[in-house]
Order: structure tokens, then sequence, then C-alpha cells
């Protein structure tokens, strides 16, 4: 009968209208300034540069400006250029540093590609989406002090991701230290016996290398 | 005091027919009309006959304007080239003294014909009088009116259903 | 209780006519019928002007509501202030007319259009004797101001030389014209009963309650029904709402013949459109749904203006419910509707309501016959109409590939 | 009738047409800013009154130039473009990308990563569908309530695609040889509750909008495509179906685990634009019973194949083609490899450009409302249709 599915969507609105003041399924917009959305932990906007320490960024960045992420950057919106000295990392090693590290982040499109190969874990995606800026081009330009955060907030957004990469450095770093007490001790018993024939050539000191796949 | 407000509004009336023939534009002449139409039907009501007023405005200014505009509109060369034919003096000629002859009847019809002084204020005829009027005495002419609107709606519904480019019934 | 006290004379009932002469007290003689048109005017701005303004912030939070998501609050309580953030911004936008339109017609369109809208209100009875101006044929002065519509619509299309607008101000024009017909068709029947074109007299007519409850509004008879239903629909289509909103048909013809008005004109447009819908709601009221008397007597102390307001404001929702609904109807469609279905529906009411008034004296075992009789009459084309016309529109069943 | 120079006359540039009894027939540019056009796509309709006698579509307003840097970047480096090709269903496009490169290099797919890649897809076939059905009738005017219904369904599931991608629409989730990274229990448990409810949210909308005499008036009989007419023009997915060829990619390939699901495949009778709608209701039922059976079965297990290295992939020369059942009908990627670390020729076959072409011809005779119908009608994405 003509009008039988009028009525019909007449009475679906009807009941949208009248759940909308009690169910809460039926009012699912969020008054975005006041109330804010948790993000999920997989959330990921752009890249910022993980620092051990909040104190000194700029000394214990991880980065050791392999310029892997440079290569494998779509867009190509990322440029570094090494430092000329060395500087001791998290392990006590002596790696270079970036001594520039720009993002465009008007040309980024936050696809994390760069974190997938980056092999130190030095740059990680961040969860900050208020970043309107008032001028269009230099603020746009991150350089190193804009994009370093230390550690603690990486575990503050990203708590279980955060602990696993800790996780594994700290073995990696656990590693590295019994090979060199193993190595000092190897060095120190050949010292003791001099009389021993001269030990082979001490193990070359081998840098620890992360067993992330390169 | 009723006496200017007459005036007044026939002199909207007659200043809007006129003006309506000068105006080179189409639209704005049609519209003019319209004005007119809607002088006419106060001065209906200033006779106190309500129902004609409104009758007349629901006709004219409702339907017959849509259908002058809509004519207007639709005559393909309506706005371009309207040919004025030149204005040679034989024509100019003519047409005052056309214009001449019909003024003289009007002057003599309005002159000599006896009119009762003011106009009595008729008892202003309530729409039940009316319908009383128009179904006793007068029911033959309003069932002939009411014959001849059906023709021509049948006639209207005739044409425009086999119109060539009538609707693909899919 | 106490002798009921006659409704007529309660305090809040006479609370408008005893200010009114408060008012008018105060001038000489002659100027006092002026002095009381004056007051009708400036109340009839003053209430439909609010109601404007809360109607523009009700359709926007019930749309809001409709579609789970809360609607305006942002300015003011609950978006109360929404309307008066709303005005401020349309009077302070530059109103631009294109270079080669029609100045003098471009200005003139929305005054007239917005003019023919409010004298419409001049004679719909909002209380007991609270109507503005008693016109002995006030129904049908109220649809001839309506009939000004098409004219205003027109200039506006015309004028702003625009051919989007062109093309829309023939399809509004194409509109309102089909459903001019079976507006005026639905309250004929009305008038041939209540014998009168007066409103004060239609809602006269509407007075009493049969079998001591049931209010004799006109709606409540078959015919009356059916007549309440064609004339909301051809309402809904004469304001250009929700079904046939096809003239502004922002997804086809951008503004359709608004698409050269802007800020104030704008603002005319919109304020005449919900002013024409008030004044075809407030008419529909007065025709069907027994003017300003209380539903039970029971309810009689409420005040017959408080009667008027509230069927007023819920066939209002009523709009708003079908707009936030409904999606649109071609314009074939619409016009086909309308001489198809609505005008032949009419007709056949005026049939019904016929044989309703020269049954009046039926009783008993006749009355049923005669209800019986009136209610096929109003089921039997609606029926066989709404089958022609959806012929071969049907919900489908779908086979499945193996 | 030859259409002779425009001749100006007032505001409308009118192509007068020396044929006495047609008059003169308006051209009317619709877009690319047109509110109803999905995107900068364009229009230039002709109409005689109100009947379209040519339309011609006017594109390339969203040309990227896809293909071209596809050639010039890493096989890795193009996945993330590929989010922006439909950029309604971002994990079809990643996996018919994923699928070509697997072919080209040779890499297998854990059992894992194969579930969720059909999880995925189907949810974004589900977000896809109810995107349509909610642009088609606020195309119709329906003033965007069953929009907003729509789009409360859709956010739902672009919440699960964030909180295992990262990113709602852009997810950049497929790698060759699987999945970036693992779904979590606590993901599948909410991915089984939005399943469940989303019957409940289907028969609600029918009941709002399928039996609504306005809609079937407004599409029953708008813009027919017949079948054979479907085939010749190369159509794919639901416009096909609803024209009544049964051809889904998901049945005649087998890619992917689909042979494993028991899913029907709906046909429409007469190829209108109701049917086209119908269509996409009828198989968002279908993948919700896919959606049950692949969460039912989902086995533990790696989700990445291990062989398959990250950086320096370089396949073998040759050439591959992998095309999946896509939401708008068959997306495919034609990879050419000449060895390097880039491919020679990056080919993306789009559905929505291909299905496109048809517009005219299902447009002629209707208004230029049944136009804008019949255009939401084909679900086109500009980003696919220019790329």
């Amino acid at each position: 009968m003509l009008g039988s599915g009028l009525l019909q969507g007449l009475g679906v609105t009807a009941k949208n209208l009248v759940g909308s003041f009690h169910d809460p399924k039926r009012l699912t917009t969020v008054e975005y300034p006041e109330q804010k959305t948790k993000l999920p932990e997989a959330y990921r906007n752009f890249p910022f540069l993980v620092s051990e320490s909040a104190e000194d960024p700029m000394g214990t960045l991880r980065c050791v400006a392999c310029q892997i992420c440079e290569k494998e950057c779509p867009p190509q919106c990322i440029f570094i250029e090494k430092s000329k000295d060395k500087k001791p990392d998290a392990t006590g090693k002596m790696q270079i540093y970036p001594a520039v590290f720009l993002i465009d982040s008007s040309v980024c499109m936050n696809c994390q590609i760069c974190v997938e190969v980056c092999p130190f874990d030095a740059i990680k995606m961040d969860h900050e989406y208020e970043i309107a800026t008032t001028e269009r081009f230099n603020a746009l330009l991150l350089d190193r002090e804009a994009l370093a955060k230390p550690n603690s907030y990486f575990h503050e957004i990203r708590p279980e991701e955060a602990a696993e990469v800790d996780g594994r450095l700290a073995a990696e770093r656990k590693a590295a230290e019994e090979k060199a007490k193993a190595a000092a001790l190897a060095k120190a018993s050949a010292a003791a016996k001099p009389a021993a024939p001269p030990s082979a050539v001490p193990p070359k000191a081998e840098p620890p290398k992360p067993s992330a796949s390169a | 005091m009723n006496a200017l407000f007459l005036i007044l509004i026939a002199l909207v009336t007659l200043g809007a027919a006129a003006t309506a023939m000068a105006l080179r534009n189409l639209i704005h002449s049609v519209l003019l009309l319209i004005g007119s139409w809607i002088g006419v039907s106060v001065f209906y009501l200033f006779a106190g006959a309500e129902f004609v007023a409104f009758a007349q405005v629901l006709v004219y200014v409702g339907a017959v304007s849509m259908v002058v505009l809509f004519a207007v509109l639709l005559t393909r060369r309506s706005r371009l080239d309207i040919s004025v034919t030149p204005d040679s003096l034989s024509r100019a000629i003519s047409a005052v003294l056309a214009a001449g002859a019909v003024l003289g009847v009007l002057l003599y019809g309005i002159v000599f014909t006896p009119l009762p002084g003011a106009a009595p204020k008729g008892p202003s005829a309530t729409v039940k009088q009316l319908g009383v009027e128009l179904m006793g005495d007068h029911a033959a002419a309003l069932l002939i009116i009411g014959l001849i609107l059906t023709v021509a709606t049948l006639g209207a519904v005739v044409i425009a259903s086999n119109d060539p480019k009538a609707e693909d019934r899919q | 209780m106490t002798a009921p006290i006659n409704p007529a004379d309660s305090l809040l009932e006479r609370a408008p006519q005893a200010l009114r002469d408060l008012v008018t007290s105060h001038f000489p003689q002659p100027w006092r019928w002026f002095a009381n048109g004056l007051l009708a005017d400036v109340a009839i701005l003053a209430v439909f002007g609010l109601l404007f303004a809360a109607l523009t912030l009700a359709e926007r939070k019930i749309l809001g509501r409709v579609q789970n998501r809360p609607g305006p609050n942002r300015t003011g309580p609950f978006g109360l202030l929404q309307p008066i953030a709303d005005g401020i911004k349309m009077l302070s936008k530059e109103d631009i007319v294109p270079r080669d339109a029609d100045h003098l017609l471009h200005f003139l369109a929305p005054v007239t259009l917005l003019a023919s809208a409010i004298m419409a209100f001049a004679v719909i009875p909002y209380g007991r004797n609270l109507v503005p101006v008693d016109l002995d044929a006030g129904v049908l002065y109220f649809f001839c101001v309506g009939a000004t519509t098409e004219l205003a619509v027109f200039m506006a299309g015309w004028s702003s030389h625009n051919k989007y607008s062109l093309l829309a101000a023939m399809r509004a024009l194409a509109q309102l014209i089909s459903y001019e017909l079976p507006l005026l068709l639905s309250w004929v029947p009305v008038v041939m009963i209540s014998g009168t074109l007066s409103t004060t007299g239609i809602v006269a007519a509407q007075s009493g309650w049969r079998w001591g409850w049931m209010p004799t509004w006109h709606v409540f008879t078959p015919w009356g029904l059916a007549g309440f239903i064609i004339f909301m629909v051809s309402a809904l289509a004469e304001s250009n709402r929700s079904p046939f909103d096809l003239p502004e048909a922002e997804s086809e013809l951008i503004a359709g013949h608004l698409t050269e008005y802007s800020g104030c004109k704008y603002v005319f447009f919109f304020m005449a459109e919900y002013f024409g819908m008030t004044a075809l709601s407030g008419m529909a009221v007065t025709l069907f749904l027994g003017g300003w008397h209380a539903p039970l007597p029971a309810l009689e102390f409420i005040p017959s203006y408080a009667w008027f307001g509230i069927k007023l404001i819920s066939l209002l929702m009523g709009f708003i419910w079908i707009r936030a609904t409904f999606p649109r109807l071609r314009m074939d469609q619409l016009t086909r509707f309308a001489w198809k279905f609505l005008v032949p529906l009419a007709l056949i009411n005026l049939a019904t309501a016929a044989f309703w008034s020269l049954s009046f004296g039926w009783s008993g075992p006749m009355l049923a016959a005669r209800c019986g009789v009136a209610l096929v009459l109003v089921i039997v084309p609606f029926v066989l109409l709404g089958r022609r016309l959806t012929a071969g529109l049907a919900p489908r069943s779908y086979a499945y590939a193996t | 009738m030859t259409p002779s120079p425009l001749v100006p006359t007032g505001g409308a540039t009118v192509r007068a047409v020396n044929d006495e009894f047609h008059g003169d027939l308006l051209e009317v540019s619709m877009g690319p800013h047109h509110p109803s056009t999905h995107g900068v796509f364009r229009m230039v309709v002709t109409l005689d009154g109100e009947r379209i006698t040519k339309l011609k579509p006017v594109l390339g307003y969203l040309h990227r130039n896809h293909e071209k840097i596809g050639e010039s970047t890493s096989y890795l480096g193009s996945m993330p473009y590929t989010d922006r090709l439909d950029y309604l269903n971002a994990m079809t496009n990643n996996w018919a990308y994923a699928l070509a490169v697997e072919r080209l290099g040779g890499l297998s797919v854990p059992e894992r990563a194969e579930y969720l890649r059909v999880i995925l897809a189907e949810l974004s076939r589900l977000q896809n569908h109810v995107c349509l059905a909610g642009f088609l009738l606020q195309d119709t005017g329906a003033s965007g309530t069953p929009l907003m219904y729509a789009f409360r369904e859709r956010e739902k599931i672009l919440d699960l695609f964030e909180a295992l991608s990262g990113s709602r629409m852009m997810c950049n989730f497929q790698r060759f040889g699987g999945c970036r990274t693992d779904a979590s229990p606590a993901w599948l448990a909410q991915v089984a509750a939005l399943v469940g409810g989303f019957g409940r949210f289907l028969d609600e909308f029918e009941e709002l909008i399928t039996g609504n005499e306005i809609l079937m008036a407004r599409t029953q009989g708008v813009g027919v495509l017949k079948g054979p007419a479907a085939v010749a023009a190369g159509i794919t997915g639901p416009m096909l179906r609803a024209a009544g060829v049964g051809y889904d990619i998901r049945k005649v390939d087998g890619y992917g685990l689909y042979p494993r699901f028991t899913f029907r495949v709906p046909i429409g009778a007469h190829g209108d634009t109701y049917d086209r709608y119908m269509i996409r209701i009828l198989e968002m039922r279908e993948s919700i019973g896919i959606l049950e059976q692949a969460l039912r079965d989902i086995p533990a297990g790696p989700i990445m194949d291990p062989k398959a290295k990250l950086r320096g992939f370089r396949p073998k020369p040759g050439e591959s083609y992998g095309r999946i059942e896509g939401p708008k009908g068959e997306i495919g990627f034609y990879l050419i490899s000449d060895g390097s670390a880039n491919p020679y020729r990056y080919r993306v076959r789009p559905p929505s450009f291909v299905n496109l072409t048809v517009l005219e011809d299902l447009c002629l005779g209707h208004t230029i409302a049944d136009s804008v119908v019949i255009l939401g009608s084909i679900d086109i994405v500009l980003g696919e249709v220019d790329r």
C-alpha cells in the first residue's frame, strides 16, 4: 500500500531521535575540544627521534646517522648530515651522530617505513595530532631539536612497544658487556702468564651489532 | 478620505498600465500589467465586494500572470531582436487618428451617461448571499461556466498528452 | 469541583483582549481602529519572528538528534543563541548582485515573497476572539495572498540572469502551480460542510463534543482526514519542503533560483519559506484540527491560544520530521504525483464530503452505514490510484550465482 | 544535426542546433566543484529541456602521476602510495599490490597472514558499501540521515583499522610475504563484536530506506545496464553483478583463502540503480558471513614469511599481474621487473575508471537529477580514476 515504506522510514528516524537522549549507541559524536577520544596505541602521526635521556636530548640521541631511513623514505622528506666527530652512545661505543637531521613535515605522509627500516630503533611515530602552525615554510621543516623526544615520552605513548624495544636494547647491552668482560678476562689471563707464549692477537672488539634484520 | 484613496489607486492602476505599454523590456511590462490588475482588485475592495476582489487576485495574479510570463519566456526571439519598424510619418499619423477616435467615443460615453451622483455604498454582499444567489436564480449560468471550463481543461489535457516529445515510458 | 467557570471568561483567556483594550484606550476614537491594527501587526511579527528563529534552531537540533549527533550547542546554553548568531552572520554578509542581473527585479523578488507570506497571517484565528482581521471570505484571502509566491519565485529566477536559476525557477513554478490545485481543492469540503468562508466561522463549526468526549473536529471525519493529508502534502510542496524541495535541490542546481542571492535578501527568502510553512500549518489547524478548541472538555482551562500554539508546533515538528527522513522526488514524478494522485483524490473527496453532508440526519445503524460508505469512498480510490502510481515499483528479491 | 558554432544569447552559452524541433540545447557544466560529484569530476551535460542528450565526463583533476612515480620508487616505497589510489579501501589496494609483488618475487604467505588479509578485505568491503549506500541516498536528497547512520558504522570499522595499522584510511599494512604487525586477540574480539552488531544495523538501515517508495521511484528503471553491454565495457564488481553476470574474482580466481569460505554471490535482474544499491546491501550480508567464518578459524602462527627481506628486495626479471575483488570491482597491479630495486613498469587496473566509461550510455534520456543518482550508483573514487 502506498506510504507503508514511508511510515516505516519515519519510525526508524523517530527511534533514533528518542534513542539519542538515552542510548549511548545512538549519540556517537564527541565534543572535541572538551572531550578527546583515546588514541589506540598503534596510532601513528609524524615521526620523532628517540633520545635516551630527557635532560640532554642532543647528547643521547639513538640515531647514528646511518641514513637508511633517508634512502628508504618514499617521498624523500628526510635530510641527514653526518657529524665529523664521534660521541659515545648508550653502550659506550663511539658512534657518529647526525649533525643535521631535518624532516619536512609538509612532505612526510606518516607512512612509518622509516620506523620499520631503522636498525637502531632511533625513530618512532608520534601520537601528537594537534600540530597546526601559522607559518607555512620554516615551521613545517622540523630540525633535530624539534624532533627529539625522550624515551620516557616513548614509554608514555606506546607502553608495550617501548617495553619490547628497551628489553631488546638491554639484552644487547648485556651481551656487549659480557663480550667486553670476556675480552678483558682473556686479555687479563694473557697478561697474567707472561711466560706463556705470546697469546694470539686479542680478538678485535667486534661492534655490538643489534640483531634487527638489516 | 475615501475619495482621496480612490483617486490614488486609479492613478496607480492607469499609470502602471500606461508604462506597461511603453517599456522595451517585456518582463517589466508584464509585471506592471500585473500591478494594474492588483489595482483593479483594490477597486473591488472599495466597492465592498471582498469575494470578487480576492477571486480577481487569485485568478489574475496567481494564474493568468503565469500564463503571460510563460508565453513571453517561451517565444524564441523574445529578447534580442524585437524588430521595431521605422517610425515613418504616415504610420505616426494613422496611429494618432486611431487613438483619437477611441478617446472620443470613451469621452462621449463618460460625459453623457447619467451617473447617479456619488456611488451609493452598496450593501457588502456576504459570501452566503452570493452562494444562495448563484445557486438560485443564476444556477444555469454557473453550470454553463462550469461546462466551458471543463471543456477547456479537457482540451488542454488532450493537447498536452500527445505531445510528440512525451516522456519515453520506461 | 465548583461550577466550572465558563472557559470564555477565565483570566488567562481574556488577557490578550484586556491588554489590547488597555493600549488602544489611549488613542482618540477615529485612530483606535488604526492602533488596534498596528498592535496586531506588532504581535504577529514578534510571535512569528521568534517562532521563525526557534524553528531554524529546532530544525537543526532535531535533524542532529535524528542523525545521532547533538546539533548546535556551542552558542549559548544548548545552542539557544544560534538563531541570533545566524541572524548577525547573514545580515552582515555582503549582498552581491550580479552585474548583468535585473537590479529592480532582483530586489523586488524577496520583498514580494516576504510581504505575501506575512500578509497571510492576517486571517488565522489564534484564540477565542483573537483574529487580526475577521474577513467574510477569510480562507479565500489566505490563498489569494499565497498565489503571489509564484510571481516572486519567477522574478527571482529570471532576474539573476543565471542559467541554473532560470532552469530552477521553471521547475519551482511548475511545482507551485501543480500543487496549488490540490491545496485549494482539499479545503473546499471544509467550506462545504461548515457553510462559511470565514475562518472564525469554520472554527466555530468545529466546537462542541460528540458523545461527550470526541471533539467534532473535521479531521475526525473520513473526508476530513483525507482532506487534511492532501492539504499537508500540498503544503509541503508549496513551501518547498522535504520530499518536494526540488528548486533548491543542492545536489543538482546548487541553490536553484536562489543562487545569485546572498546576505539580507537570502535571509528574506529563508524567512519567507518558514513564514509560509507556519502560515499553512496555522491554516491547517484552523480548517481541520479545530482551531483553538481544546481536545477534551476537561482540558478547557488551558487558554485557547495555547491550544492553537500546541497544534501549530506539533505540525511544524512533523514538517521537520519528514525532512529528516525522505529522499527527494524527481521533477516529473513530483508533477505526476500531483496531477495523477492528489487532484483526483481531492475531487473524490468533494463527493465524499457531499455525501457526508447530505446524510447528516442518519443515526443508529444508518450512522454506521454513513461512516462505512464515507470510508470506502476515501480508501478505495487511495489504494487504486496508489497502485497505479507505483506500478512496477516494488522491493525485489534477488537470485544468487552458484 | 550538425551543431553550429556557439550563439551567445544572454547568460546561457547555447549551442544553437539548427533542428527547429528541438529548440536551443542548453549546455550545463556540472563540477568539478559541484556538491554531488564525488570528488573533482566534471560532467559537461547537453540538455534538451530536462533530458540529457550528451554527457562528456572531464577527468584528470586529481592526476598525481602515480604510475610514473612507481617506476622510480622501490617496491616497498610504492606500498604507502597504493593507500591513496582508492582512498576508501587502503587495505584491499595494499593486498592487490602485495599479491602482484609476491607472484613476481615468488614469496609465500603464512596461514595467519592470509586469514588476516581476508578479514581486513571484508571489513573494507563493508565500510565501502555502507559509504556508497549513504552517498547514493544523499544524492537522492535524503538530507544526510542515512549518510550519518552509514558513517556511524563506518567509523567503527575505521577505528579497528586504526587500532591495527595506526591510521584510519592510510593503513600501509600489507608487506610482501605477510602483514606488518600481528592482530592481538583483543583486536579480534572487537572485530567479532562489530560483526555481531552489523546485521542488526543493516536491518534497521533497510527498514529506513529499501522499502521507501520515493527511493524506489527515483532509482528503479533508472540507468539500466544490461549484462552483455556491461561485459563488453569491461565492467567488474557489484555493477556487473547487478547487470546479471555472476562474475566474482573471489570465486573465479580463488585467491587468498576464499575457496575455504562458503559465501554466495548475489546477482540482479534489471541492472538499474536500485539493483546496484541492493546488490551492495546483499554483498554486505555475505561479507558478514565470511568474517564470522574467518574469525572462527584464524590460526596462531607467524604473521610474516621469515625469508621475506624488507629492504633490498630485488625480484628476478619478469612480469606479474595480481588482481583481487575490490569493493568497487577488479583492482589489479601489473608489474614488470628488470631485476633492479625499482619496477620497470608499474600499472594499476582501476575499477572505478573502467566502470565510469559507461556513464554517458546510462544517462542518455534521463534528467540531471537522474545523472547524479546514476553517478552515485557507479561508486567512483577520483583518486583511483585519475591515479
